[in-house]
């Protein structure tokens, strides 16, 4: 295989041991409080974690390419509350208040443009003025936080949208009358196939294709690919832009199964960009691990749902907090992640 | 100018080079011709790698015009300058470490089939180079380059020069890092590859190497042109005399007094490398007081780990190392530090100085616990700064100013800052990890007779050199390290540099003892 | 500084205010979740608004969403003795005000959802408790009843209902609780589903929680989540099921999802809040200062029927209510937790 | 980069930034004038107004340093927030437990608040050497570690204020008050949630570790590692212990912060989850002062400022609050590229000298 996919082996043990750990909790935790494992692990439970998967896997996808390019984009978050205020936006303007299915597929390739225009902007930025990426991501966090809602008190005059569409599932005949497989994969929403479909050319891209070379060549030692007469900017640009895409087309996708806009709070992305940068090292940045592990934490989220469904009475606010000590206790237990070399370094090759 | 009826492969008139106020570069003429070896020789900083990165695209050159088979050319960009069939191996590697041999070859350059790189057509022309040019680098293709030695990365560096079709290949002091075996084999590739009609242009340090392989050699300093000379019509003397205005020689220096009791004692010595594999196998050491013990070997057979056992920068997963009869396996680095254990670092860029750091600050580094800079954990800065004049004053650093930032200065003033630094910590041990690496002649010599004068004021000296003649110059005894032990501990006056290359290669000398026979050794490299 | 707002009246010089000396000024400062909650915040904003209709008043809205500014900002609105009136909106005020209505004893405040002791502070809460009851009483009654007539249905044959609370905290318990009560009050055997967001605006995850409930065999979904709340909504179409609102009649808040809102459980804040703003610009703020808690007897809390339901439901629901009320009132109903939560 | 240059960085952002910000008021419908004008008055216009840009200020000083102590030494400690929360929950709770040992008076005051002080660096220090350890002995990225430790940090004490910490009869989720003489002096200032001792402390904090960073062998060792591990390592620092070292020092000052929070600011404690982002605004901060401990201060005050009149303008213009967070956002943005003003400087003959 390539030998670029890094410690392999590493890498799988990281994500069979977060597998492991999650089919454990549930079935210890179905024993202790003396359940039947198939009221928690019910087709709809599945169902909804790829829902809730799909957006941290784009986004996670994303910023894995940055990185990987050398760029640390800790701004996800913002990308993504810009990506589903756009979304909804767009949507809206297309639609009024009764959009209909084309009218939100409209606004999610509009989230996706106009992100990638965000996205060009804060790579010009990083790349060509050398901005400390920690700081100016924060700063997309900020702004995300701020102008997000704005441009919604601007366009309904509240920081919520009113209620536009949600994505209707996409239902393959006959296939999808299978049993267990049938809803999961043939009668579901079209954007878990989306983010599925992601995952893997951005695998084959990354691994496959000379721009993954180029991108990893980026992020472990510029000066290498710059003297292979390759334009470092240039890749860096691109996964940049890429990152900030995805996450924005993570936020789409996200607001797309809600429905509607939130912008009170933390907005209605709530952390997931965060977690998407979570994933992806967990992942061990590798596109299909990021996305596994992005089933991971969405499974970890939906089982928590599960088990108060289930009626375990255990304090919320502290069952909230199991996959942010669920991470810190898989690095710590299964090792570490590799950071490319060159992440944070500018480079400027001598002209 | 030339009366050769073809163009010079290049010829690069009147380049000139500034950073700031630093001239590089001043008005160089120099001329490749088609199917030579044309050497650069130079004191450190006297221009040589800056020259070579104007012609590759890398620098954007002040001045002057660059001619490559007789048309002019102005190249922006690496990638212009390969196009054009230049290729170059730099002094630092340009690989990228997780990636494979074989990805690092042809990046920049893959061959695609449907979008996707086509791995196997790459593979076979990658093979097809390895088979005309006999390089193994064919064995490893699926490797990840960090799992390579530095010989080995060289040749991946070579390789991937012929991938792109250079036919101009410069090779910046490529034997700096390399055995005396392996620098055999570069010579020969150089040998196939001029036959094969390609122009190299070699930098180097040593005159040696400079003579056996150049056809023509040009001498800078300062920037300037002092001369270009054929290498048949010139001597070793006369071309140190061009580089630093004086003659050096490099001759042996026996010690004038018997050694004293042991002081640093290593027993039985197992140490395990970056990826937990041996590779220090039950080393029994013993250096003595006014003693220098020299450790030969090829790179990679456990020297690194073995001196950094002893510094205590690497655990030790069996024996004991003493120092003055008191056992010190387990103390760390600080506590040896302490104790009188002087280290000049394998890796002065990375180890041995703070790039960022002016030399005052870098002047600390290892002294945080000396007396006479800290006063209960408080630095007394005024102390060290004048520690640090001492020293660029005493070893001749440029720029002559503390104040400089230690990433400003040339490898070779590194150099001498940090030897210099190392013995003025008034240590009772000094091991040295190849002192004078990079280092020009003039600085060599200086640096070798601090190493004898140490020795001569009765300290333990450990040196570990990849140049042969700077360990049969210096050391009292040799011993020699094939794969994590010591095959043999010799006496410099009873062995011929072929009987070390022959211990390098893992040959007992009691066997048969045929210098210049084929060595298996170097199949092993790759693995460490 | 000027005259620190002694009373009403003297609301001067302040830009806009041409028309005579008689315009009130009133601020309303949010809680931490901000307005445009679709519930307390806005609500209580709605009820000054409507009484900006029938009285001179002039609305300064500030939100303000850290706990920690609101002894600053507070005493910086009182400082500038422009208002008649401040409104603070949730119990995140209450320890800032102690030490606020003391310091500034001429300003009038208004506190939601809490009380403070001193006599320029109308305390006013409402019987979360009562109308979340009612909320599971009509739950309880649905869950056996067949219905199919928006866009979701129920399962007659057996009874059970869910809840989606935002942060689980006794004020939210308050609401939990309750709800289990009315509806184990119509039915000892329904069953409860209860999930928590941690929040109180992330609609996803409210959804996700909802269609939990709802795989698991609940109808009825209600909610006490303020803006994520619209998850459950969504949940509700998605799953072709049931909700109920909170706080506002959310079948005309939210009129997109009026085919599967039954119900809401609603609380006049803006009521109070008229009110009050109202006493301020007459004058008499003192007919209104003390702890009020507004409930079933006031008319200030209820369970509506969804506008789509209107007329739908089966009269055994609309009987059920009406008993649960009366008894309620008369106190053969008692409903656990209070106004101020649960202990 | 000079002290002038980064004055001038942070001049040039906020100027930038607040330019931006303009258009979108004027485009927004606003006035941009009376915005501007209201930047200024809530910021300095007034006593009033200063004492808010202080308090604001004193805890970003605070936090700022924990961070630069961090970033200086080569440690990602994005969790200045969460042990920022720990700290100050630790202080509220140490003195409500202890307040009725002793006699209530101002001498009593003082002893609590020290004690709660310390009791914070304590509790946010080894909150910080978690992640220490799980870097040092694990291999755990501390980058990620700490994000979820933020997350921890503000649901457990979340979790703790609203259930068996809540003060009694409190219907809002908060811990009791502390005791009235347990209160920073006001002086100068009238403020009831600003001390110009509070701020002080976090000067004396500063200064602190400015001398620890540059004068001792602690700081060289730490600031070496953050520069070049390998050579660290080779001059006897144990990078295991240093990275431990610098993460608890870092959480012990984020615990000061939160201390100073606590008592100066809120007087009691309550849900982390509405407690301004501080330990992030701090890294902005930190960044923008290039980790240097004393530049940390002007850093901070301009960030207070900022702050400051976003809560002066949320009560005395319609401008919607986030429109204020948004330029926050683009002042951080640009901060983060200095190049950008390098160059357009060079480019309009304003100086700035080439790299
Ligand atoms: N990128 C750079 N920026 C500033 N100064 C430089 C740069 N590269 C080289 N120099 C300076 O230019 C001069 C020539 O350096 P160069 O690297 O060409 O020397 P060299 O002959 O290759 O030395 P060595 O033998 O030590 O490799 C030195 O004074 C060096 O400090
Ligand atoms: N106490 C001192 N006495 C004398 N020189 C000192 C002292 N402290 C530091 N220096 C020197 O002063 C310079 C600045 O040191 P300082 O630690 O303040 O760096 P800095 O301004 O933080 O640098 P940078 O931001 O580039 O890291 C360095 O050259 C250092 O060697
Ligand atoms: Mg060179
Ligand atoms: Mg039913």
């Amino acid at each position: 295989m390539s030998g670029a996919t890094l410690e392999t082996g590493e890498r799988t043990r990281l994500l069979v041991g977060g597998v492991l750990v999650v089919v454990a909790i549930a079935v210890l935790s179905t024993t202790v409080f003396d359940l039947p494992v198939a009221d928690i692990l019910t087709v709809g439970f599945v169902e909804r974690l790829l829902q809730a998967a799909s957006p941290i896997a784009l986004a996670a996808i994303g910023g894995l390419y940055a990185e990987k390019s050398g760029v640390f984009n800790i701004g996800l978050e913002g990308f993504m509350i810009f990506g589903a205020v756009t979304a909804a936006s767009v949507t809206f303007l297309l639609g009024g208040e009764g959009p209909n299915q084309a009218d939100l597929w409209v606004g999610i390739l509009g989230a996706t443009v106009v992100c990638t225009l965000f996205a060009f902007a804060f790579a010009v930025l990083l790349v060509r003025y050398q901005a400390n990426q920690i700081v100016a991501g924060l700063a997309v966090w900020f702004v995300g936080l701020g102008f997000g809602p704005f441009l919604a008190v601007l366009l309904w005059g509240n920081r919520n949208s009113p209620g536009l569409t949600s994505m209707n599932d996409l239902t393959v005949p006959v296939l999808s009358e299978l049993p267990v497989v049938g809803p999961l994969l043939f009668d579901t929403s079209p954007l878990v196939w989306l983010a599925a479909l992601v995952a893997v050319a951005a695998w084959v891209v990354l691994f496959r294709t000379k721009y993954g070379y180029w991108i990893q060549a980026a992020g472990e030692n510029p000066e290498a690919l710059d003297t292979a007469g390759i334009d470092v900017a240039r890749v860096r640009y691109a996964a940049v832009v890429f990152s900030g895409a995805m996450a924005g087309l993570g936020g789409a996708v996200l607001m797309a199964h809600a429905g509607s806009f939130t912008g009170t709070g933390d907005t209605m992305v709530n952390g997931r960009g965060w977690i998407a940068i979570v994933a992806y090292l967990f992942g061990n940045y590798n596109p299909i691990g990021a996305a596994a592990a992005a089933l991971l934490f969405g499974g970890l989220d939906m089982l928590q749902i599960q088990f108060q469904t289930a009626g375990i009475e255990l304090p919320n606010r502290l069952v909230n907090l199991f996959p942010y000590v669920a991470v810190v206790v898989v690095l710590t237990v299964w090792g570490s992640t590799r950071m490319p070399s060159a992440v944070g370094e500018h480079y400027e090759s001598e002209e | 100018m030339t009366g050769t009826t073809q163009p010079p492969a290049v010829r690069m008139e009147g380049i000139t080079k500034r950073f700031g106020d630093v001239v590089a570069n001043d008005a160089v003429d120099f001329t490749l011709e088609r199917g030579s070896v044309h050497a650069l020789l130079g004191e450190n900083g006297s221009g040589k790698t800056t020259l070579m990165s104007v012609l590759y695209g890398l620098y954007e050159k002040d001045d002057g015009d660059v001619f490559v088979d007789g048309e002019r050319r102005a190249f922006d960009s690496p990638r212009d300058a390969m196009d054009a069939g230049i290729g170059m191996i730099h002094q630092h590697f340009q690989l990228v470490e997780p990636m494979t041999v074989l990805q690092n070859v042809i990046l920049g350059h893959e061959p695609t089939d449907g979008g996707l790189v086509d791995e196997s057509s790459a593979r076979e022309r990658v093979v097809d180079i390895c088979r005309r040019y006999d390089f193994d680098v064919d064995r490893y293709l699926d490797t990840p380059v960090r799992d390579l030695d530095l010989g080995a990365r060289q040749r991946v560096e070579i390789v991937k020069s012929l991938y792109r079709g250079a036919d101009v290949l410069v090779f910046d002091e490529p034997t700096a890092v390399l055995t005396p075996q392996e620098v055999d084999r570069l010579v020969d590739v150089m040998n196939e590859l001029t036959a094969a009609g390609r122009s190299l242009v070699f930098i180097t340090h040593k005159l040696d190497e400079a003579l056996a392989v150049a056809d023509e050699v040009t001498v800078l300093r300062d920037g300037e042109v002092i001369g270009t000379v054929d290498a048949a019509d010139t001597t070793e003397q006369q071309l140190a005399r061009m580089m630093v205005g004086r003659e050096v020689l490099t001759e042996r220096r026996p010690r004038e007094r018997d050694p004293g009791p042991p002081r640093l004692v290593a027993e039985g010595l197992h140490v395990d490398g970056d990826r937990s594999r041996e590779q220090v196998t039950d080393v029994d050491l013993t250096v003595h007081e006014g003693e220098i013990l020299g450790l030969a070997g090829v790179q990679g057979n456990g020297q690194t780990e073995l001196v950094e056992a002893i510094t205590g920068q690497r655990s030790v997963s069996a024996g004991r190392i003493r120092f003055d009869g008191e056992d010190i396996t387990g103390t760390s680095r600080r506590r040896r530090i302490r104790a009188g254990i002087a280290y000049v670092p394998e890796d002065r860029q990375t180890e041995g100085l703070v790039q960022e750091y002016d030399l005052v600050r870098n002047a600390l580094l290892g002294n945080q616990t000396v007396g006479q800079f800290v006063t209960r954990r408080f630095v007394d800065w005024p102390a060290v700064r004048d520690h640090a004049e001492a020293i660029v004053t005493e070893y001749d650093v440029q720029p002559p100013t503390p104040d400089a930032r230690a990433g400003s200065l040339s490898g070779g003033n590194q150099q001498k800052f940090i030897v210099g630094r190392e013995i003025e910590h008034d240590p009772d041990v000094m091991v040295a990890a190849h002192p004078t690496r990079g280092v020009d002649i003039g600085s060599i010599e200086f640096i070798h007779d601090r190493l004898v004068a140490l020795r001569e004021t009765g300290l333990a000296v450990l040196l570990v050199s990849s140049k042969l003649e700077e360990i049969r110059a210096l050391s009292d005894r040799i011993a020699v390290m094939y794969e994590g032990e010591f095959i043999d501990v010799v006496d410099p006056d009873d062995v011929t540099d072929e009987d070390l290359g022959l211990l390098m290669a893992g040959r007992r000398l009691d066997a048969e003892s045929r210098a210049g026979s084929e060595t298996d050794a170097a199949e092993d490299e790759v693995e460490s | 500084l000027g005259g620190d707002g002694d009373g009403n009246g003297t609301g001067d010089g302040n830009g806009s205010g041409g028309g005579g000396g008689e315009t009130t000024g009133v601020a309303i400062v949010s809680s931490p979740a901000g307005f445009d909650d679709n519930a307390f915040n806005d609500l209580a904003l709605e009820g000054l608004n409507t009484a900006a209709e029938e009285y001179d008043i002039e609305i300064n809205q500030v939100e303000e969403t850290e706990q920690a500014q609101y002894q600053s900002t507070q005493a910086n609105l009182a400082q500038s003795g422009d208002y008649d009136l401040i409104v603070l909106v949730s119990y995140n005020h209450t320890e800032a005000l102690t030490q606020n209505a003391a310091d500034y004893s001429d300003q009038n405040w208004m506190l939601i959802n809490d009380y403070v002791d001193e006599p320029n502070v109308a305390g006013y809460s409402w019987a979360n408790h009562q109308m979340s009851y009612l909320a599971g009483v009509l739950g309880g009654t649905l869950t056996t009843e067949e219905l199919s007539g928006g866009g979701g249905s129920t399962t007659p044959d057996d009874a059970q209902i869910g809840f989606v609370g935002g942060v689980d905290g006794s004020l939210i318990n308050a609401f939990e609780r309750a709800y289990v009560a009315g509806a184990e009050w119509v039915n000892s055997d329904v069953q409860v589903n209860v999930g928590y967001i941690g929040n109180y605006t992330d609609t996803s995850t409210a959804a996700d929680i909802a269609s939990s409930q709802y795989d698991d065999g609940a109808d009825i979904v209600y909610h006490a989540a303020a803006a994520a709340g619209r998850g459950v909504f969504e949940a509700a179409q998605e799953n072709d099921r049931l909700a109920i609102g909170v706080d506002a009649d959310q079948s005309v808040t939210l009129s997109d999802f009026q085919d599967v809102i039954v119900g809401s459980a609603v609380k006049y804040i803006n009521e109070g809040t008229r009110e009050v703003a109202a006493a301020a610009a007459e004058g008499n703020f003192e007919s209104v200062a003390g702890q009020n808690t507004l409930g079933l007897e006031d008319e200030a809390v209820d369970c509506v029927i969804g506008q789509a339901y209107e007329g739908q439901l089966p009269d055994v629901a609309l009987q059920n209510l009406e008993d649960a009320k009366s008894g309620i009132t008369n106190g053969d109903i008692s409903v656990p937790c209070t106004a101020s939560g649960c202990n | 980069m000079t002290v002038l240059e980064r004055l001038a960085l942070a001049a040039a952002s906020t100027v930038l930034a607040l330019c931006i910000g303009l258009v979108v008021v004027a485009a927004a419908g606003y006035d941009p004038v009376a915005f501007l004008a209201n930047v200024f008055e809530g910021s300095f216009g007034d006593a009033s107004a200063t004492a808010r840009t202080l308090k604001f200020t004193t805890v970003l000083v605070l936090t700022g340093v924990a961070v630069a102590i961090a970033f200086r030494a080569g440690v990602f400690n994005i969790g200045v927030q969460g042990q920022f929360v720990v700290g100050g929950f630790v202080t509220v709770v140490t003195i409500l437990w202890l307040a009725p040992m002793l006699p209530a008076s101002p001498a009593a005051g003082v002893v609590l608040m020290v004690l709660g002080t310390f009791a914070a660096v304590v509790a946010a220090g080894l909150y910080a050497a978690l992640p220490g350890v799980l870097k040092a002995y694990a291999g755990a990225n501390e980058i990620i570690t700490t994000i979820m430790l933020n997350f921890v940090a503000t649901g457990v004490v979340g979790y703790l204020v609203e259930g068996p910490f809540r003060g009694e009869g409190n219907r809002a989720p908060n811990t009791a008050r502390l005791p009235e003489y347990v209160s920073l002096p006001r002086v100068v200032f009238e403020n009831p949630d600003f001390s110009v001792v509070g701020f002080a402390v976090a000067l004396l904090v500063v200064a602190l570790v400015a001398v620890l960073m540059v004068r001792t062998t602690v700081g060289y060792d730490m600031v070496t590692s953050g520069y070049q591990q390998a050579a660290a390592t080779y001059s006897g620092v144990d990078a295991k212990r240093t990275i431990v070292t610098t993460m608890t020092l870092s959480g012990m000052v984020a615990g000061v912060a939160g201390a100073v929070f606590a008592i100066m600011i809120q007087g009691y404690y309550s849900d982390p989850a509405g407690i301004g982002t501080y330990g992030f605004d701090a890294i902005a901060v930190s960044l923008l002062a290039a980790n240097n401990p004393l530049g940390v201060v002007p850093a901070s005050l301009l960030f207070g400022g900022l702050d400051s009149a976003g809560s002066y303008i949320s009560i005395n213009s319609d401008v919607p609050v986030q429109l204020i967070d948004g330029i926050v956002g683009l002042v951080v943005l640009f901060v983060a590229a200095p190049e950008l003003f390098r160059m357009a400087a060079r480019r309009t003959g304003l100086g700035g000298e080439e790299r």
